[in-house]
Parts: structure tokens; sequence; C-alpha cells
């Protein structure tokens, strides 16, 4: 059956299968897997274990390997993405070249999702005779190890991208923080105060945003944005396009002569950072605490650069002399080792819920604007007023708005609950209205959160447990007139009310930015269903992805609030550094390269490879692969006529001998030629 | 196969199929399946490869040679490859490998390139369950039974001639 | 809340026993009602915050699910809630769980007269039943006949209320008291059989 | 191209002016329509509540019937009662969706010489007239503009829930649009698809007064001087309980209800009769000023 040319003399195998508790065990019959495996031929030992990635487990390959003279080792348990390398150091430290291991996953792939015993054993066996006569083949082989390059890339200037470079510029290391707005401060600059604790936002985040200016190992790029992305793990090359500003962002000192003497003499354009509650021209800095402080003309808005005829008081009114309406894009080209990414995310656009009026009726709010509302230095100065110049006497706060629905998000936005009270905390305190919020369940789990919602009861907040219905302008009888009323079941108490407002607040939930599906393309990483990055393990490498050196950071990996995106983006931050300061980082040695006696010379590999790793000897006429640009997709490998391309750990013959062990049984009883 | 009868007589024949999904995308998405306890039929072997582009067309054709009932590739939607487009490679090679295998007589159903992304676990379960219903309903293959009769035949043959050069030896 | 209950009151057992209910009752409604949504439930009450009539009934949208998931079997066969359900579908769109409630509805409705368990004289369930026989013999609902049934069966009295009503629909033409039919109704209760005996709701 | 139509019960009795009007504002437009030969009852809301299987079978029917011969095309079938259009619906999507039903309704049919394929496109006559027709032909046509007439477009629910084929369910504008076009003004209003109550009128009379008292109120309310809509049963209830809703509510409610097509009728200059309109309990509102016989279009 076997070929004993492949192996160094014969092979002497173990076997070991993992009860995972019962995770697996309670499905597969382990027992009889192990059974079966042990008479297979050179298998030597083969063992059930509780559980093989604990320490005795791990122990009890070392010691068959001494005790035993074990040459090759098999481990079903879970997946490879999971343990693989656990095993491989466990195989490396009694003594064995750590790739004599193969690993079967019959967790992952068998336990948790095939129901009936017999046919998980069966399959279990099938797999695990596979990687039995697959490992007979495998070679002694080294890791590679490549350099790594200390400097960062930060995409996203919100608290996550701050916080994380910071961390990294603190622990001496170079970093590029790009981010797309003019100013960095990302949603949080936009708040009023944060929950629980109701310090204010601008308070805690100023000090960050202008440390991050001044601080010698980061390089900020506002309005910026990566255009293009190469390399891997260590050393990425980056292209960073910056978009024109129209200002020499190192003269400008942001004395803003020049927005006072725009021609334009009254703001008239939405202003972009109080959601359009304001107005501001179209040369503006951002707000008084916008990092740069550097002003910035919006070509969509200014005459000059619209249509290319303005008086440019502007330029008369600038001694520094840095206005300059030639200003094209920029390409900045950079190298760095690793990524991380913290791109955020976008509020819930409420005019997907028409049924609760935003945008029909003008007293209808979202929560970002409210935020701008109360907010001391907002458009209003933080007094209340409605759009229609009047105060509200009744306000009502509608929670999960796009969320929790099968029809928009299915997902809860974690945070709603928490800045709904916190908006009806500050909305009493402005306004002296009665508060009302509509909640379906109250979710106020962290530090100090519970106690805040008590906080709130006792303030005399209405809480009404009930998805509201509908937000309308019809009434019933004269105390309705001229009122937003609310329809909702009052679930708690099981009938249906109407409240009449003045003002309802919409609680939108948290979603992916919309250009999250080009990011995640460009950084060669994934989305989870609902299109937030997705993380590596959702416990155990949370901001890990699957790329190796591309990390994520808050809100972009799903909805989170501020101290958890601050934790994860320290943990971002660490996990970049512990890689930058081993030095070097290790890679699969599954690199592919050419038996030079077999090429026929006949160049068909040379474009398929996306790497240039291939190119063509002229004077040999063969072939030949640059192991260092190989990064081991093994397609030139499938793709050689001749059979002469090889590739590490997946050898041709590896992937035969697999393929065998999985059907051999079958073939067997079937009466086939073997 | 102790407890599973690969012989289509029985009433209780199930597929075999052998899968080879690459590693960034589609073996983790069925990594994914797994931690969600998406339940699907257990027909499925996988192999993991690196990219759907290490798959060889000889990789296909052995394990139906070798009783495989059919054979299922998973790789990443275009463009999201992990080596930029090895994707691509793969589904131009598997479109010549699907013509010759109609040649074959062998049956469209049985061979299959799905795209399914990390996310996308109830994909792997969708195609799963999909594919073992219809490899189901087309029944056994059975490739290396035929390869037997085949061999028979050939046998036959052969000895018929080695009479005839026999005779004419003698 | 404050009702007229109030020169009334009696003292009554507000405790539910587990033999009460029916374990099953979820399951089976939600198969007649084309789906297990029934058990996705959250309790928001958007059904019943949408619906026109809900103010009206005895148990909210939002709580015959609760009730019909939990088993409360005779509860919710008995109250008036399914037979106020005008079937105007506004909590099945609007449900963010996509539970159609309206079919909901309907499943119980079936399972009240099937089983005899509604209301007695209760207008809604002889409407639909009139209708039914109706329709079973002629192919075709007859407004007029139908009407003067139904008064008859629920409240003789009312009918004079709607005496004048109906006259004057007589006279502009919009009433007639002869049985609307088709030129073949005998088909309609073949179609009706060969249905029924393929396995009719399982009745 | 011929649109078959399914009348439905109501439109042979209390809702005769639907289609005495329907059919004269289809015969202005040279459209063709051909009732379904011996059609029956669609199985609507009631009969749901009774069983389900054979109410499907009723609609099915009727499917069956539109289905018959044709050319190729998918046949067209115009259902004008919201209720019915609803049930048709609603039967095609749940016999595609449930094999088990499929094959029960199938047997049925069988038995009467007759099968279903899925093949029939039901549709309204509001969408017909908008989106097959156009606005632009249906302006062409209008001979009395209806200027400083205020409408207020009632869709009442089982045309937009829950299958929208050609209206959102939130804020229609279909027929608003067909209004504007027919030279009156469209009133604003939130109610447009709050239900009328159906048979709640005569089951549970104070539910189903108070349901309509509201739709009049409102509409009163913003203004309208008519009220429209495109349901036999939406009104019956709208019109005739007005002198109920007057004694039982104590409330003023008093406003002309007419379908859609005797609005557009009358824009048409089509007789009264021909429309139906000597059938109404309240007289239909008349437009202030009568361009009398100027052509709309110029």
């Amino acid at each position: 059956m076997l070929d004993p040319s492949a192996s160094n003399g014969t092979p002497r195998i173990g076997f070991y299968i993992c009860h995972c508790g019962t995770n697996i065990a309670g499905t597969v019959d382990v027992k009889a897997v192990a059974e079966y495996i042990g008479t297979l031929n050179g298998v030597v030992v083969s063992r059930e274990y509780k559980y093989m990635c604990s320490d005795p487990g791990q122990e009890l390959i070392q010691q068959d390997i001494k005790e035993q003279k074990l040459d090759r080792i098999v481990v079903a348990s879970c997946s490879p993405l999971l343990h693989e390398h656990t095993f491989r150091t466990a195989t490396e430290k009694a003594g064995l070249n750590p790739f004599f291991f193969q690993m079967v996953n019959i967790r992952e792939n068998v336990s948790w999702v095939h129901t009936d015993p017999v046919a998980a054993t069966e399959k279990a066996k099938d797999l695990a005779r596979a990687a039995v006569r697959r490992v007979f083949l495998h070679k002694p082989l080294a890791p590679k190890k490549v350099p790594i390059n200390p400097a960062v890339l930060v995409v996203g200037g919100g608290i996550a991208g701050i916080h994380a470079a910071l961390t990294l510029a603190n622990a001496g290391k170079h970093v590029y923080l790009v981010e797309r707005e003019p100013t960095i401060g990302g949603h949080m600059a936009m708040f009023d105060k944060t929950f629980p604790t109701l310090d204010c936002a601008a308070c805690i985040l100023t000090p960050k945003m202008s440390a991050v200016k001044s601080h010698p190992n980061i390089t900020l790029w506002t309005y910026s944005e990566v255009s293009a992305l190469e390399g891997f793990v260590g050393n990425y090359k980056v292209q960073v396009k910056r978009k024109p500003r129209y200002i020499k962002e190192d003269l400008c000192v942001g004395c803003m002569e020049c927005v006072t003497a725009c021609i334009f003499k009254d703001a008239r354009f939405p202003d972009e950072f109080n959601v359009g509650l304001s107005k501001r021209k179209p040369v503006y800095i951002p707000f008084p605490q916008a990092t740069p402080q550097v002003v910035l003309f919006d070509p969509e808005t200014c005459l000059q650069l619209k249509k290319g005829k303005c008086k440019q008081t502007c330029i008369e009114a600038c001694d520094r002399e840095c206005i300059d309406f030639t200003q094209t894009e920029e390409f900045k080209d950079i190298e760095v080792g690793t990524i991380i990414l913290a791109t955020g995310f976008k509020p819930f656009d409420p005019s997907k819920t028409p049924y609760y009026g935003y945008g029909t009726y003008p007293n209808v709010y979202t929560a970002l604007e409210v935020e701008r509302l109360v907010n001391a230095s907002g458009p209003t100065g933080g007094e209340v007023v409605l759009r229609d110049g009047s105060h509200p006497k009744a306000v009502g706060i509608i929670h999960c708005v796009g969320s929790r629905d099968e029809k928009t998000n299915r997902w809860c936005s974690r945070v709603c609950c928490m800045y709904s009270l916190k908006l009806a905390h500050l909305l009493k305190e402005h306004t002296g209205a009665e508060v009302y919020n509509f909640y379906i369940d109250m979710r106020t789990p962290g530090k100090g959160y519970e106690e805040f919602y008590d906080k709130l009861l006792k303030e005399g907040v209405h809480f009404i447990r009930g998805r509201v219905a509908e937000v309308t302008d019809w009434a019933m009888d004269a105390k309705e007139e001229g009122k937003l009323i609310v329809r909702v079941e009052d679930t708690l108490i099981g009938t249906v009310r109407r409240v009449p407002l003045d003002m309802v607040v919409l609680s939108q939930g948290l979603e992916p930015r919309a250009d999250a599906q080009d990011v995640r393309r460009l950084f060669n990483i994934s989305c989870a269903t609902e299109g937030f990055f997705l993380e590596r393990h959702p416990k155990l490498a949370p901001v890990n992805t699957f790329t190796d050196g591309v990390f994520i950071a808050g809100a972009c990996q799903g909805p989170r609030d501020i101290p958890d995106t601050v934790a994860q983006a320290g943990a971002a931050a660490a996990e970049a550094l512990a890689l930058i300061d081993a030095g070097h980082i290790e890679l699969e040695p599954n690199t592919a390269f050419i038996l030079e006696e077999d090429c026929s010379g006949c160049k068909s590999c040379v474009p398929l490879c996306p790497y240039k790793a291939i190119s063509f000897l002229e004077d040999k006429k063969k072939a030949y692969i640059n192991e260092a640009l190989c990064k081991g997709c093994g397609t030139c490998v499938a793709a050689c006529p001749s059979g002469s391309i090889v590739q590490n750990l997946f050898e041709d013959d590896q992937i035969f001998s697999e393929i065998d062990g999985l059907l051999s049984e079958l073939a067997v009883s079937g009466g086939g030629r073997l | 196969m102790t407890n599973t009868p690969t012989n289509g007589k029985s009433g209780n024949w199930e597929p075999h199929i052998v899968a080879f999904f690459c590693n960034w995308c589609t073996y983790t998405a069925a990594d994914l399946a797994g931690v969600s306890r998406m339940k699907h039929a257990p027909n499925v072997r996988i192999i993991r490869v690196m990219c759907s582009g290490r798959v060889d067309p000889q990789f296909v054709l052995e394990a139906f040679a070798k009783g495989a009932d059919g054979v299922l590739i998973g790789g990443c939607h275009f463009g999201d490859c992990h080596y930029s487009e090895g994707n691509y490679k793969a589904a131009r090679r598997i479109r010549m490998l699907k013509r010759m295998l109609h040649d074959m007589g062998i049956e469209e159903d049985r061979f299959r390139l799905e795209w399914i992304s990390a996310s996308e676990g109830d994909k792997v379960k969708l195609v799963v369950n999909d594919m073992v219903d219809k490899v189901k309903a087309l029944g056994p293959l059975g490739l290396p039974g035929r390869f037997n009769e085949w061999d028979k035949e050939m046998e036959h043959l052969e000895a018929k001639a080695g009479v005839k050069e026999v005779a004419h030896a003698g | 809340m404050p009702t007229s209950a109030q020169e009334h009151r009696e003292v009554s057992r507000k405790i539910t026993y587990q033999s009460e209910l029916d374990p099953g009752f979820g399951e089976h409604i939600a198969k007649m009602a084309y789906g297990e949504k029934l058990f996705s439930c959250i309790q928001c009450g958007t059904c019943s915050g949408t619906c026109p009539v809900s103010h009206y009934m005895d148990f909210t949208p939002r709580r015959i699910i609760a009730m019909v998931r939990e088993g409360f079997r005779t509860d919710v066969l008995n109250s008036l809630t399914i037979w106020l359900c005008a079937s105007c579908y506004s909590c099945t769109v609007e449900c963010p769980r996509e539970i159609k409630i309206t079919d909901v509805m309907y499943a119980l409705k079936q399972e009240a007269i099937a089983t005899g368990v509604y209301p007695k004289r209760f207008p809604v369930p002889v409407l639909a039943r009139e209708f039914f026989s109706g329709v079973e013999r002629n192919g075709r609902n007859s407004e007029g006949p139908l009407m003067v049934k139904f008064f008859l069966k629920t409240n003789p009295l009312s009918m004079l209320k709607n005496a004048s009503m109906a006259f004057r629909l007589w006279t502009k033409g919009r009433l007639s008291l002869f049985e609307e039919k088709m030129r073949t109704p005998g088909v309609v209760s073949t179609l009706l059989r060969a249905a029924k005996q393929a396995g009719g709701n399982g009745k | 191209m011929t649109y078959r139509y399914f009348p439905g019960c109501s439109l042979k009795s209390s809702g005769r002016s639907y289609e005495e009007s329907l059919l004269a504002v289809f015969r202005a437009l040279e459209v063709p329509v051909q009732e379904l030969d011996d059609w029956n009852c669609c199985g609507a809301t009631a009969y749901m509540s009774v069983d389900e299987v054979e109410a499907f079978a009723l609609a099915a029917r009727n499917l069956a019937l539109a289905e018959q011969g044709g050319n190729g095309q998918a046949p067209q079938l115009m259902a004008p009662c919201s209720a019915c259009y609803l049930v048709l619906l609603k039967t095609q999507k749940y016999l595609a969706q449930h094999s088990d039903l499929d094959q029960k309704v199938r047997a049925g049919l069988t038995a009467v010489n007759l099968r279903y394929d899925g093949r029939v496109q039901v549709r309204h006559p509001l969408d017909i007239l908008v989106n097959d027709i156009g606005l632009d032909r249906i302006k062409k046509r209008v001979k009395a503009p209806l200027a400083g007439m205020k409408v207020a477009c009632y869709y009442g629910c089982q045309i937009v829930r829950p299958f929208a084929t050609f209206d959102t369910a939130y804020n229609p504008t279909t027929m608003d649009k067909l209004v504007a076009a027919l030279g009156a003004t469209p009133v604003a209003w939130p109610l447009k698809t709050r239900c009328c109550g159906g048979t709640l009128t005569g089951t549970i009379p104070e539910v189903g007064l108070r349901l309509n008292r509201i739709l009049l109120g409102e509409a009163k309310r913003r203004g309208a001087d008519t009220l429209i809509t495109v349901c036999p049963l939406c009104q019956f209830n709208l019109e005739c309980y007005q002198d109920a809703i007057q004694r039982e509510l104590n409330a003023n409610v008093s406003l002309p209800i007419v379908y859609l097509t005797q609005l557009m009728g009358q824009a048409f200059g089509l007789s009264d009769t021909e429309l139906g309109l000597q059938r109404l309990f309240v007289p239909a509102a008349r437009p202030a000023v009568q361009e009398g016989g100027k052509a709309a279009h110029a």
C-alpha cells in the first residue's frame, strides 16, 4: 500500500485523538477511531485523550516521541488554524522536526456540524487515515525567516487610531496615521459628554489629538486615503493619496483671516461637523480644536475652484501666502511592516425607517444631531432649540432605530441604550422637559452602566418598554394637535399608548462604513456577513485578521463604545509591537522550487506568478523560483505540465496520498484497483 | 467503510465527496460553519490547500478514480484571492476540466466549483447539502468497480490475443 | 388603568399551572402559519403598536404570540383578539422579526373554528362560517342574503338598525336579496372536496 | 393586450359603480378588458378564517381560468377589489413556496379539469393605469380637468401590504400622481394605508365605526373635498356608515367617497350614469369651476 522509498526507512507514527471535553467525544466515537487507526501500517502509538492541547496532552506526545522513537505525529482535534502551531511546537520540543506533523480537523469539520454519531465517526476515521498516509511523506523543513520593517501604518484617526498611534509612537516606533477627513477626532469629537461618567468628550480627546500632532514619531496625513497596497507581513509598500487642501499645510497657522475675507460674507453651506445643523463657508476649519489647525478649501463650493472666477479676497488676506489653488492630488509611497485598521462606523440612515418620520417632520432628530445640539460648542451653543425655533417640553427617545430588525440591521448596536440614557439626562438637564425612552430591552452591561441607568430612573425620566410603531402628526384630540405622536405598546403595562411629543430623537444604530468592502479588499482581509471586518478568532484573536500583520481596532470590527475601542486599540498596538520587537517573522515554509532536471523550459509558469517570483534562466533554459518572493499559493505547481515544480508542505505526492487515504477503504470494498 | 455501504444495491448508500478548500476563504468558512454549529450532511471530506489555484486537475481525476462520487472545490470570490489571482487561474483550469469530465461521461453535478468567503459559513452548509442531494440523486459513480470490469475485459481480450499469438507461434 | 369595571369587583385566580398548558400548541400553530418564526419574537410590541384595533383587544397581538409560544391554548382560542383582527397586514409588514402575524391569526381562527373553542354568539366567527357555507353552495358570495343570515344568527334586533341602510342600498341598486350564483356552482364543491381529500389542513 | 378581469363578488352588488366606472374608463382609454368566464369567489378574508386550503383552492381556480388560452405572454389578470387582489397574489406566492399546499390545490384543480402553472400576473387597476397605460395617455384623455379639487387618496391596506408590488407600504404615491394628472390636488396625509376595519363595521360596529371616523375626520382636517378609494369594501365602509358615525359617535364626517375610476371618469367627461354616480349616498364632489369641454392637453 505504501511507498516505503518515500520516507527514510519505516516510519513510526504516533496518532492522538482529542475528546475536547464532549465537543468531539460527544459525537465522534473517539475510542473506535483510535483503535482503528492503531491497526494501520506504520502506526506505533494510537491514543485518545481528553484535551490534547493542554500541557499534559502535549507532554504525552513528547514522551511518546522519546520513548517509542516516533518520527511522525498526527493529532486529530480542532482546526489547524487554531492549534497547528501548538502541536508543531510540541513536536519540535521533543527533538523532532516540527513539520513531521499533520493535523486532522474533526471538531469544526465533523463533530460540530454533524449529528449522526455513526457517520461522524466514519468521517473522522477517513480523515485520520488520510493524514496518516500523508504524514508518511512529510519532509523536514525549516520555517522561513524574514526581517520586519518597524514602521506602522494606522488607518483612521478616530479615538481608536489616535490611541493606537500614540501607544506605538511612545514605544519608539514610527507611525503613519492616515485620516480621510480634514481633521482627526472621528465621531468622538462630535459628542458632547461621554457615558457613564459624563466627562466632556472634547476635554479628554483634544489633548490626545494635539499629542498626535506634536509627536516626533508620528507622521500625520489628514484629508488622505490609502490608495494602493502590496507586500506581506513585515514588508508592506503603501501608497497614500493626499487630497489637495489648496493650502500649504506647513505654512498655515490657522489664523482664519482667509475665512473672514472670503467673498461669501455669510456661511451658507451645510457644516459637516455639525451634521448640517449650521453653515460654513467654502474655506473653513471643521471645528475650533481641529487637528491639524489648518484651513481647507472645499472644491465643491469655492467659486475659484468650481468656476475659476473669483476676486480671491482670501489670497489678499493671507500674509503668509499659503493659499495655492494650483495644488493637485499628491501620492506618497511609504514602507511599513504592520498595519492597524481603525476605520470606524457609519450611523444608520434613518430614512430607511420611514415610519419614524425623519425628513418628513422637522422635529425628528438623529442622536448624532442631538449630540451637537446639546454641545456647548455646537450650532446653538448648547441651547436645545428645535428647527421651528421652539423649546421642547416633551421629548421622546426611540431606541434600536435600524437595529435588531431583519429588514435593516439584525444586530444589537450595543452602545445605543447607554448613549440614549446619556442624551435623556442631558436633554432633561438642558430643557427641563419630560423625557420618554422607548426601548425594547435595556442593555447596560459595563462598569458603572447599570448605576447610570439607576440614576436616570431616579431623575424621573420615563421608560416605556416597547418598540415604537410610528411617529405621526394626526391628532385624536385637541391636546395632540400640533404635536408629534408616538404610537407604542407599553409592553409592561400591556396597553397601547399615544404619547404627544415636541421632539423625537432616533437612536440610530451603528453599521459598517459604506466603503468597508473596498477597504477590506485593499487590505486583503474579510468582512463578516453584516459587513464589519472579520477578526481571526472571536475570542482568542479579536484584533487579528486572517492576514498576518494587519490588525483591526474599534467599531470597524463591530459596534462598541469608547472604553472598549480604546482597549482594542491598545491591544492592536501591542500585537504590532510583538511582531516588530521579535525582529523577524517566521513564515510557513510552503514555498515552491523547480526540479531543474525535469524542467522542459516551456515557460508556462512564468506569467502565472502574481509576485514575479518566477524567472526564466536563459542560459540554462530553465525556470527559476526566487524563494524570497514566493508566497506559497501553489498555482504554478498545478500548472506545470512536466510536474517539475514542487511546493513544500503541499507536494503532489502528499496530496495524492491524502486523496487515496480518504478513499482507500472505499476502493477496497468496491473492488477497485489500487 | 464498515457502516456506509458503497454499492448501489443497498438502499442506504451514501455518496463520498472529496473537497479541496483554500486556506484563506473556504476552509475558514467551513471552520465558521463549525463554530456556528451549522449542521450539514457528513458526506464531504475536506482537503486543505493554500489556494484554489493549487488544485491540479489530476487531483480531481485521482479522487474520481479512487471512488469519489463527487468533487467540490472551494475558493475565494473573484477579487478576494489571498494571492491576488489564484482563483482566476483555478476557474480557467476547471472550465477545461469540466469539459473533459463531460466527455468521460461523468455527470456535471458531480463536480462543482464554489466561491465561498471566510464569512459565508452558511454557504458552506447550503452548498454541501445541495451537492450531496444532487449526487445522491445521481447514484454511485463507482469508477473503481468500472475499472475492474474494464481490466477483466482487457485481460479477456489479451488472453484471446495471447491464444492467437501462441497459435501463431505453434 | 381606570376602567368602568370598578363597581364590579371580583376576586379571580391569576395563576397558571404548567399542567393547564398545551406544550405542543406553539409548534402546531407555527406549522399552520407557514413557519417557525413565531419563536424568534422578541416581544417588542411593534405589532400591537401598529395594529389599528389592538386597543380593543383583550390581549394585544404581542401577548397572543407569547401565549401561543408558551401553550396558553384555552386563553388564546377564547380570546376576542383573534376575531378582531381585520387582516390589514400592518403587523406582518412592520414586525422586525418578519413574523407573519396575520397568518398566525388566521391559523388561530381556523383552530378555534375546527375545535369549536371560540366565544359563542360572537359575530365574527358566525360571519366567517356563513360566508363559507354560502360560497360552498353557490361558488360566490351574495352580500344581501349573507347579511340577513348574519344578523338573524347574532343579534336580530340590530337588523332593524341596519334596515334603513339596507333599504337605501337596495334603492341605489347596490343590494340584492337573491343569491349570486356561478353558472356551474357544482364545480366548486368538486374542487373543494378533491383539495380536502388531498389533506385539507389535516381536519 | 386584453386584460382578463376578475370582478369578485362585491363588484356585482354593493360595489357595482366600481365595475361600471372601471369598465367605462378602460373603454374611454381604448384598453380591452374581458371578464373571466364563470369565475368563483376569490376565497377572501372570511374564508381564510375557516379553511385555508379551501380558500387557496378557490383562488387557484380563478388563476387557472386566467391562464387558459393566451398567446405565450404572461396573462394579465386585473383584480380591482383589494381583498381579491391580495388573496390571488398570496395564493400565487404560497403555492410557489409550500409544495404540500401546492399538491393539495393541484389535486382540487385536477378534479375540475384545470391546472395552474404560475404564469398569471395579478394586477390591480391602479398599477395598470399608472404603469402600463401611463400618465401621459391618461392626461391626453382628460377633457374636464379637476382644477381646484383637493383629493385625499386612500389606498387602504391590502394593495400595498404585505405584497407591495408596485408601490411602497409606508407612503404610496401612485394614486396621488394619477390624481395630479387629472388636474386635481392630492392632499398630503398620513393615513393613506391605515385600515378601514374591513367587515368590523358590520360585525363589531363600536370598533369599525371608530376606525372610519378617524380616517374621515383626518381627511377633512387636511382640507380634502373628496376621498377616493380603490376597494369596494373601503368605499362601502367610508361612505355608507357616515350616518351611523354621526349618530353613534356624534361626529360630523360628511365627505364624498368615490372610486378612483369615478373621479377619472369625471375628468374624462363621462356621464354620471356611465360612472354609477347616482348610486352614491353622498353626492360626488364637482370641481369648483368647470372649464367645460376645454381639452387638457395643449
